[in-house]
């Protein structure tokens, strides 16, 4: 394992201090417990907190600010965060309006913000995160994972907030939107936990893992490397079974918002090619790809791979979408 | 229950655990996501950082420490799971405790009905409940029959064994292993593993004094 | 090598296409000779036209749009493109105002740039690049290297541009935010030029190489792998020897821009662990941290490794880097 | 110079390249950006995929031709210095060329002399011009001096060796190695190897006549 950091033990205190420096002019940090909150803390509206394991990065922390979230509680790399952490963050974040917890489904999160719940004397509700699709059986689905979908979910709820809705509006939204996403992720490499000091799995030179998920575990199958046409391919059509079997159709000419994602060490040029051949293939589907995002937005550390996510958009989709946004890692419109 | 057993329980533990990072560590980096190892060995060692602080202290509040220092502090599922565990036994525990077999094995039986409740799992779904819940029900029945403590902790162990056998065949359906469906099977259960580390770690203690 | 591709031959086409599909908002793609405009041709300012070899990503077509570049121009992996390709950007985007070319200081991108110069009718100047302060000795600082500066020139000069500033304005802000920049590189990892299939040098698990170039060019020296305090301590005391080799101070309370690069495959979370141990350092040195900027700005492929860049601020280039900036990479303040 | 030569020398040069692909692949991994064989070879492709047009064509638009194709689509430091070198022969060719040595020389010279203006080069920057301009010199002076076809041959591979020999002690003062100082010292320029190859495959194509 080779990587810049100097004591395992520190990585994630240091890395969020050059976080809160960096953006100092958008968050503010808290150590012990940890948690990140906007510099001018809005009045008046739900409060959207998220959090989950460190690893991830821009999520969560990179999306706190106007049009997005008011806190994000940060655990250990690919641990969730405490429930301490939750309550802390919402003590300094809440106003009257009630708090909406974004929780991406892996049992550790779930429970941990569960129980946060139970603590908390403030009113709030939580949107579950579970775009991933990479599971195909349904039995399974329970287990359905919070991957890089979790990002429209952040942005369109925290523009609806931005608007003075209530929780229950908020909460409803989330709902919606993670109802119509749907995501899965390929990797090349592994990642490295850096208290691990080595990789999660083994893979061959000649090898790929469809179906990943954002830590690494394993996916629907090990598979020979091939072409990234043939890659994508597969992809897509998983989406897309996927939202035939949820009954989202897709119909013809549907607006589809188009994510390719990086997990870390994956460079923009290739995520550039995957984003051409899924944007390609959406259309042959007969959808209309009219939003588009590129870039590592919800990493695995440094693993290289990448990840698709397709939203099917509807009037306010698109509007809480293309509202304005000013965080450290999405910024448009101000 | 005592301090001095919960105490030295939990230093047999702390080592029992480092004794298998290999094992358990090879478990979640194949069906998880590889950080099991360090979030047990993260959360033994928070407690044993804490001997000095509790050794005073009665065995409820000992317990309730330790519990809310687990929640503060691992994170993940394992994290929250053990916190409630302790958590309960806490509610359970006498002030001034004795080794009273019934009380510690209702104490038990306690903590993990705690962990069954906050992860809404129970037997069969390849999770640490494999090993926890057949574990605390010999833990309860053999101690009601009056087996000596030597019989006790051997079947304990043998629990603990034939439970942590028991997921190498399952398809999980809780926690972070439900993606894999059956690409699972043949792995054991990283959660699964340490509880039956820790449960032999506790019974050899036991068997030694 | 693994990677997200088909041929190797089309990888450059095929991640142009994805990029100019994802952003259609905002830029134009032109296939052979291959360049980029801005959707919207600008007009009545000096034309911003930029150039290099592809595997930088997002250098330079990410920053195409408003207040920043009107064209540029990819060539084959870490090859310069050729003339014929800004000829026909310059054809393309000028207006009356003549054209300026941001150049990176390397052999063939100067001599490419030089011809395509000679061939044009246009009026015309070069603000070439050379931040990087990797190589000490001055001898050789004929071919001191243009790397992540460039994106402070890029965004100061394309911000002046749209004022209706000159030619030689613009000429002459670009050659002042250049010689008040200095960057240096460390790799860990070598980067894989796909044609080659194979990583361009080879580096040991213990090793990293200290002033790596964005080509994958060696640079001081190789040396053992460190922690990363005493890594960035070596980068920071090579800048700000620098400067002072330059006669630019630093004086007490200097403003600085810092920019910490992440070459491709070093995960933000490594990249704000650097962050926050340089900005610390340049505080101690005196200085004053008052921008950053943080992420893949200007990568070497796939390279595991960071570049950290000072850029020594005046009332001119502060008000030049805050003004908005509308473009695939970077954006704010619109 | 006549047509047939020119193509023929291109058709060598071609096949001498990709024979030579892992020397002169692993000396710009080496002090440059590890793409020199790979300019070099899509350079020499692109000429050899021009046979078909340029067969019926005069010798000084042959060049012309490969100078500019060359320079649309090459890049990087040896695409735009070889299309020089082309366009620059083209201007001194005679429209019916013969296979005179001193015309040759003379159309050689021109070429290298465009490499030298355009990159501002010279001898002992560690250059491809560390061959180029020595074998210059020596055609030059032994054509004038009368000396046979073979004779010359020799002479400039001799002197092509020579030239990529001396760039191992050198520091680069010019190019991309520049940013290696005292580091490159060692190891030849891989520019300087290209051209070698690319001198030997000419000569021995016209030693084997
Ligand atoms: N709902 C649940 N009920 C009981 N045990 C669970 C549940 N979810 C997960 N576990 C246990 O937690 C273990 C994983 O713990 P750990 O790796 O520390 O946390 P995480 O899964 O968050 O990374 C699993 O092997 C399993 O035994
Ligand atoms: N100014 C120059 N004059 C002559 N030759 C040069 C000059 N700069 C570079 N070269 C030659 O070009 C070679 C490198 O070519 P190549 O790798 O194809 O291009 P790049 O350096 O742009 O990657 C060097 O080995 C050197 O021989
Ligand atoms: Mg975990
Ligand atoms: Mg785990
Ligand atoms: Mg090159
Ligand atoms: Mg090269």
């Amino acid at each position: 394992m080779k990587k810049f950091i100097n004591k395992v033990d520190d990585i994630l205190t240091e890395s969020l201090s050059g976080f809160a420096l960096a953006h100092n002019d958008l968050v503010s940090l808290h150590l012990d417990p940890n948690f990140l909150t906007r510099k001018q803390l809005a009045q008046n509206k739900v409060a959207i907190i998220s959090g989950g394991g460190s690893g991830h990065e821009p999520l969560h922390a990179g999306y706190i600010g106007y049009g997005m979230l008011d806190a994000a509680c940060p655990g250990h790399v690919f641990s969730s965060p405490t429930p301490d952490q939750m309550l802390a963050a919402a003590e300094a974040v809440h106003t009257n309006k009630g708090i909406l917890f974004i929780v991406k489904n892996y049992a550790g999160d779930v429970m941990n913000f569960e129980m946060a719940g139970e603590m908390l004397a403030v009113g709030h509700a939580t949107v579950l995160t579970s775009d991933d699709c990479a599971v195909i059986n349904s039995t399974y689905t329970t287990g359905r994972r919070g991957v890089a979908g979790t990002v429209i979910v952040e942005k369109c709820v925290g523009s609806l907030a931005e608007t003075g809705a209530s929780l229950q509006a908020c909460k409803a939204l989330g709902d919606k939107v993670n109802s119509r996403t749907a995501s899965i992720g390929v990797a090349l490499t592994s990642c490295t936990v850096p208290a691990a000091g080595r990789p999660t799995f083994d893979i061959g030179d000649n090898e790929l893992e469809m179906g990943v998920g954002i830590h690494g575990e394993p996916g629907r199958r090990r598979e020979a490397m091939r072409e990234a046409d043939a890659i994508v391919k597969d992809m897509i059509d998983a989406i897309l079974a996927d939202f035939t079997s949820r009954n989202l159709g897709p119909t013809k000419n549907s607006e589809v918002l188009l994510l390719v994602n990086g997990l870390g060490a994956t460079p923009l040029m290739e995520l550039y090619l995957i984003y051409n051949t899924a944007a390609k293939l959406l259309v042959d589907a007969g959808l209309n790809v009219t939003r588009s995002l590129v870039g590592n937005y919800t990493t695995a550390i440094d693993m290289a791979g990448a990840s698709i996510t397709a939203c099917l958009l509807d009037d306010e989709i698109k509007q809480h979408w293309d509202s304005p946004v000013h965080t450290p890692a999405l910024r448009w419109g101000c | 229950m005592k301090t001095t057993f919960i105490l030295s329980s939990a230093l047999a533990i702390h080592a029992a655990i480092v004794a298998h990072e290999a094992d358990i560590e090879s478990l979640d980096r194949a069906i998880g996501d590889g950080d099991h190892y360090i979030n047990i060995k993260r959360a033994s060692e928070v407690i044993a950082g804490m001997y000095n602080e509790l050794v005073p202290l009665p065995p409820d509040e000992v317990l309730q420490k330790i519990g809310t220092k687990l929640l503060s502090s691992i994170g993940g599922a394992s994290g929250v799971l053990f916190a409630s565990f302790f958590m309960e036994m806490a509610k359970v525990a006498k002030i001034n405790g004795t080794n009273n077999k019934l009380e510690i094995a209702a104490a038990f039986a306690a903590g993990v009905q705690a962990i069954v409740q906050r992860g809404k799992a129970t037997v069969g779904e390849k999770t640490m409940l494999d090993v926890l819940i057949p574990v605390s029900t010999t833990f309860t029945l053999s101690a009601a029959a009056g087996k000596t403590t030597a019989e006790i902790c051997q079947a304990l162990k043998d629990a603990a064994d034939i439970g942590l056998e028991s997921t190498r065949a399952m398809i999980a359906t809780k926690g972070r292993a439900v993606g894999l469906g059956e690409r699972g099977i043949g792995h054991l259960d990283p959660g699964a593993k340490s509880c039956q580390v820790m449960i032999h770690a506790v019974c050899n203690l036991i068997l030694k004094d």
